[in-house]
């Protein structure tokens, strides 16, 4: 047990961080609004082409794509320097971890050569097309209907949650090719250009009142059979391959943001009144920070344990679902606590910018979106301990 | 005993709900959280014409003369409707006994009381804005935070502290010196604002009980409260058998049996702990007051309980704005603050059970042992 | 709605008050041990009996039974009238709650000739024979063979959590009499001599040191074919009617321990110590003790709601399990309150007598016995809600 | 960075298991606990045998010189074990680097520390008991509560409050005017005693360090809690596997599966809690206090929720005394408490993380940060 950076890892860290201090762009100011959304978009795209100029993108990818063959030590490095440097998001995540690697996994060789580049440089986005209406925590239930018809398939239906698409040029979809095998059986992946004829986007507007998802929807789309990926009807070991990649991100970027959040609620609660002292000093609220301030260090720790078990074993296994579960839940524990020590104040849409109503709203959802806390219960209790399956 | 509503009250319970089905339908709540007031003429018209402004208002000043327990009965139907406007802020202005209330029951005017000062604490104690005497009317500089429909308000009762204790002074609507403005808040269906008197002039209520008042207004939100979460359980319960995962109703999975589960207990131990405070406060029973904050806390923790079962229940669909179950998501945590969280009402609780010297605890023990059995 | 007591209500109150206050045995001091315990027994069947000769035993029974056909709402002012004056808990409470009443729905004249009586005068005490090892949630699965022999049952196997067994002249047992059918099918409900040859019982020590429980062993027991009560291979109806009758007691006997309870432990926060100053003076307590009081405080109203509901639809719903799930979970949250508060102290065997190490350790089982709260929910779900079933 | 065991301690681990599958079956447990001091020499002698009674005694005073997370591998294995016996005791007496050493490294004396009064308060400053001054020796009379195994410690080191501070006396066995009473508790794997001195003789240690010492038996304590959690949640999934009812194993019911999964989620947290608070103890890491109050924060309520949980899915078998449940039951509100409970360390927490000026905060994020992703 040694909690310390190696030194490669120390060497890892001092590179990004000074590679990061010149090259971060300037925070974006303000909203995004239907005005400025090209700007916005271009401003991330362009800090995605930064990004990979500095031989910083797809870090976890093989050398042999362009990648830097990074071990996930270092990606958790990366991930959290990037949190902390106040980096733009990444608009080309989902192509680069889940995308790109499936596609180094199963693709062909065509297909690498095609897509891994723009991937990479940040020319092409991508978003992700598993849930529909009826296919949600259900993923196998996935009833986009893709029709062969000569070398190309007819592809009807509809995705939903979808992050990104607004944007995307390509979509990883699941469609289903066969209507009579088991429904594991009878999905294939595609890879779907955006631009296709038939494609629509709407945007689904969250109570909290932004537009992070989308809706897809697929009327007659024709796409070629050479744009598989994997094999025709193995669309479900395609997907679980896509799926591992991004269980294996546990979370250490999202971190940065939680600390960043609970140190702006402790320093409100010296400002904040309670029965006429700062609420800071009022015992049941100290209660709650510190509580707060626990579970969060606790995150960090399982993380760490998380980081090195999987460097060890090599293979994902439910250590993403017990992060999930545990971060998802605790984030809402948070911004409650948040929300009684702000009283009505943390309701208001212009008090600290509205960042507490927002991450009150917002955090809702972070029970439901990437596999339920329902699901990853199931996952914990089958995966890691063996328990027989319950439906 | 009888802890079960009466015929009439079961009658007027029916009636509310068939005129709220008719008169506010989510689409209606819709437009009016977008709107800077959240008021509706025609709307407050058709409350007005059932009589609900005036519902406890004394008959001799032209209202329906109506318990608490009634009001409970109509607030809870308001709730599950999620109506928005002052209808809240008008019972509580009318629980004052102004001498506006004619005027009020007949829906001619609307109302709202300002409490809240900067430190957002709602223990009437805390309050200190101070007025200054101009002959037999009070003069007002200062600020209140967080009232609701202020701006729609036709009279607003401000709070302050004289020199022999709290008042209650009445301000009409567009007095010099009075700054209006909007406090955007999480729940648009209960608009808020910032008040600002600069010198403004007006006259205090005699004899206003603003402890009895603040109970009054406490007990029809608890039971609005209970109206939202007996919407968000029978959504939810209705979502868990028409879905479909795995090949089977949601509802079938124990995960989501149980959670519904737990719902029905937390709405039906809501709905216990308002409808004792509301039958108490009519009776003028000795522990009103204590009944009034077990329901408000326990209120308070149970709406955000259920909402967020709710949600989670619904999975994505249920977080979007489409859905209905935003507009009680955020009606949970606006009325889980108002009047006080469950925090302030545990302490006040607790300066009732756990202060009291042991003697008095007997008698509690007496007291309320004899109650448990009614 | 109204809910002071009703004039007769007052009355039968009045009345049972003014009994009680001369008849009411001085409290029995100390533990039952092996040598006293036929005295407590004694002790107890004196008490009921006095209450038999009160005319205030089987109060819920039908006149003609020689009950007193009392309301729902009387039956409660009766439990809370005992609890209050610190009255010997009921030795025949089995039969006077749940055989007595399940023999009036179910048994012959001769079976009622024979043992009602003795059940209202505390002749003859029952025990209930339902739960086996293999049998606990799942009831249906009852495995105690009875094999037809002649004009006689002879019963082989187990019970489990049988209260009072130790001293039980008569056990309502359930046992299989068909091992062919589905299992509902295939239970026949047997009134059982406890002396008959073959039947032995055995103490089951809890955690909390005491034993309340006990198994009872049958090993070729002879039980006359007169002793069933309803059908053969219909016990299962039978034992759906005894168990009804049980849960329509909603707890208002136990409410006035839980009261005295939190009370104490109430007195007590203002003696333990707590950073130099009361325990009741500590803010963080204060919440705790306030939550106690309140969750109490519902009990007793949703008791009363459940009260009136039952007494005007007159057939037992679910209230039973929200009544039960709400107040063995709201106890053991209070326990463990108590022990926050009290700190070490709370576990020690000579503080306070002991009474919250044993409440803490005997409250754990609240939440098991009568029914999980696993199956409470299953039936708040099914029975309330209308879901549709799990499994 | 490598957040898991190495090859030495994996190994230790290893053995520690099988030694105490042997040494302390759950027979043994129960023969111990009927006892009145839970004490067996042949169990402590094959313990010291292990060397474990010397496990962080430096190499000098003939101990094996591990470090705490050495100690927190064994520990969590006694715990898991549910040992009965002053090995907690003796490990925070070692801590304290007494004169003793040797004799205690070599299991010759056991060793036991008084901390708690009347107030049953863990925070050193509430320590009242004061002794007088007889040349180089100090005279103790009053009262210390609360005190595992001090009829079997052979030397009893009293914390106390001298003119100049806390002074760790130490008091043989058997002094003049001591007197050791049982105080009997629910979990009797550790017993505890009311100590009185009145007028006893003792001298003062020199140099001891109460506050890491306390910190290091803090941990120590939270590792046995993680065996004990990892105990049950291992008996618990057995259980669940096997057991049958309405046709299948209870395992595949989503009640028990979830429950399961938090029981998972509690103890791995737990762990990682815990030994990082072992590792930042052995690298004098600056924020090494905080980490243990955080372990101990939240193993105190994890222990309880694990056993709570595991009591639950076994139904009725798990609540009685023959079943192995009740062993950790107890022995999970017993650790609770020991060396403070979840809110006394939270307020703890606080005093760090709430209480710095909004500079330092500061400072902490970033020291945080950094951390966070070694």
């Amino acid at each position: 047990m040694d909690l310390n950076l190696t030194p490669s890892e120390q060497k890892f860290r001092d590179d990004f961080r000074a590679w990061l201090k010149p090259n971060v762009p300037a925070l974006w100011v303000g909203a995004v609004t239907s005005e400025n959304r090209d700007d916005h978009n271009a401003y991330l795209r362009k800090w995605q082409r930064t990004l990979f100029e500095g031989g910083w993108a797809g870090i976890s990818w093989p050398k042999q794509y362009g990648g830097r063959g990074a071990t996930l030590m270092e990606q958790a490095i990366f991930q959290e320097d990037l949190a902390l440097a106040d980096a733009p998001h990444l608009i080309g995540t989902i192509g680069l971890s889940l995308v790109g690697p499936t596609i180094i996994a199963l693709g062909t060789e065509e297909q690498k050569r095609r897509y891994l580049p723009p991937i990479l440089a940040g020319d092409e986005i991508w978003c992700q097309g598993f849930s529909e209406p009826n296919a949600g925590s259900d993923l196998a239930s996935v009833g986009s209907k893709a029709i062969r018809d000569g070398e190309d398939f007819i592809v009807n239906g509809q995705k939903i949650w979808t992050s990104f698409a607004q944007m995307a040029d390509f979509c990883l979809s699941l469609v289903r090719t066969d209507f009579e095998s088991p429904k594991h059986k009878g999905i294939t992946c595609l890879l779907v250009d955006m631009r296709t004829p038939g494609i629509s986007v709407r945007p689904l507007r969250q109570m909290s009142g932004d537009s992070g998802f989308n809706e897809v929807f697929f009327s007659n789309v024709r796409v070629p059979l050479t744009q598989v990926l994997g094999q025709v009807n193995s669309g479900w070991s395609t997907a679980m391959t896509a799926l591992m990649n991004e269980r294996a991100n546990l979370g250490t970027g999202i971190q940065v943001l939680f600390k960043r959040n609970l140190s702006a609620l402790i320093a409100r609660s010296r400002t904040v009144d309670r029965n006429g002292q700062p609420a800071s000093s009022d015992p049941v609220v100290r209660q709650k920070l510190a509580q707060a301030y626990l579970e969060l260090e606790i995150l960090r720790l399982n993380t760490n344990r998380a980081l090195t078990s999987l460097s060890k074993s090599g293979t994902p296994g439910a250590e993403g679902s017990i992060q999930k579960l545990y971060w998802s839940e605790m984030n809402q524990r948070t911004q409650q606590i948040a929300q009684e020590i702000l009283g009505p104040y943390g309701q208001l849409s212009d008090f600290d910018n509205g960042s507490w109503q927002y991450g009150y709203l917002r955090t809702r959802g972070n029970t439901i979106e990437a596999g339920t806390s329902e699901i990853q219960r199931n996952i914990i209790a089958e995966r890691v301990l063996g328990l027989p399956k319950s439906y | 005993m009888d802890f079960d509503l009466n015929k009439m009250q079961r009658l007027l319970k029916e009636t509310a709900r068939q005129f709220l089905s008719r008169q506010c339908k989510p689409e209606r709540v819709r437009r009016l959280m977008e709107t800077d007031t959240a008021y509706d003429a025609a709307l407050w018209q058709a409350i007005a014409d059932q009589g609900w402004t005036g519902l406890i208002v004394p008959e001799s000043h032209g209202g329906l003369g109506a318990g608490i327990v009634e009001l409970a009965v109509v607030a809870e139907e308001m709730g599950r409707a999620c109506v928005p406007g002052p209808f809240l802020s008008t019972i509580f202005a009318t629980a004052l006994q102004p001498q506006h209330l004619e005027k009020i029951a007949a829906g001619e005017i609307k109302a709202t009381v300002a409490i809240l000062e900067q430190t957002a604490n709602w223990d009437l104690e805390s309050i200190r804005l101070k007025p200054s005497r101009d002959g037999e009317a009070f003069l007002l500089s200062g600020t209140k935070l967080f009232v609701p429909d202020a701006d729609v308000a036709d009279v607003l009762f401000c709070v302050a502290r004289s020199a022999d204790g709290l008042v209650v002074v009445a301000v009409e609507r567009g007095a010099a010196g009075l700054t209006i403005d909007p406090m955007r808040s999480m729940d648009e269906t209960r608009k808020l604002y910032r008040v600002t008197f600069d010198g403004v002039r007006g006259e205090a209520l005699r004899n206003a009980d603003i402890v009895s008042a603040m109970n009054v207004a406490t007990v029809a939100l608890c039971a609005e409260m209970v109206g939202g979460m007996q919407w968000i359980l029978d959504a939810t319960v209705e979502y868990a058998k028409t879905r479909q995962q795995f090949g089977r109703p949601i509802g079938s999975f124990q995960a989501v049996q149980h959670q519904c589960a737990d719902m029905v207990l937390l709405t039906e131990s809501a709905r216990s702990a308002t409808y004792y405070a509301a039958w108490a406060l009519t009776q003028n029973a000795p522990g009103a007051q204590l009944a009034v904050s077990v329901a408000k806390s326990y209120c308070s923790d149970a709406y955000r309980e259920v909402a967020n079962r709710g949600i989670q229940l619904h999975g994505g669909i249920g977080f979007t704005w489409e859905h209905d179950l935003q507009l009680y998501y955020k009606r949970a945590k606006s009325s889980e603050t108002l009047f006080g969280d469950s925090t302030f009402h545990r302490e006040r609780i607790a300066s009732f059970v756990v202060d009291e010297s042991p003697p008095a605890a007997g008698q509690l023990t007496n007291e309320r042992a004899a109650v448990a059995a009614r």
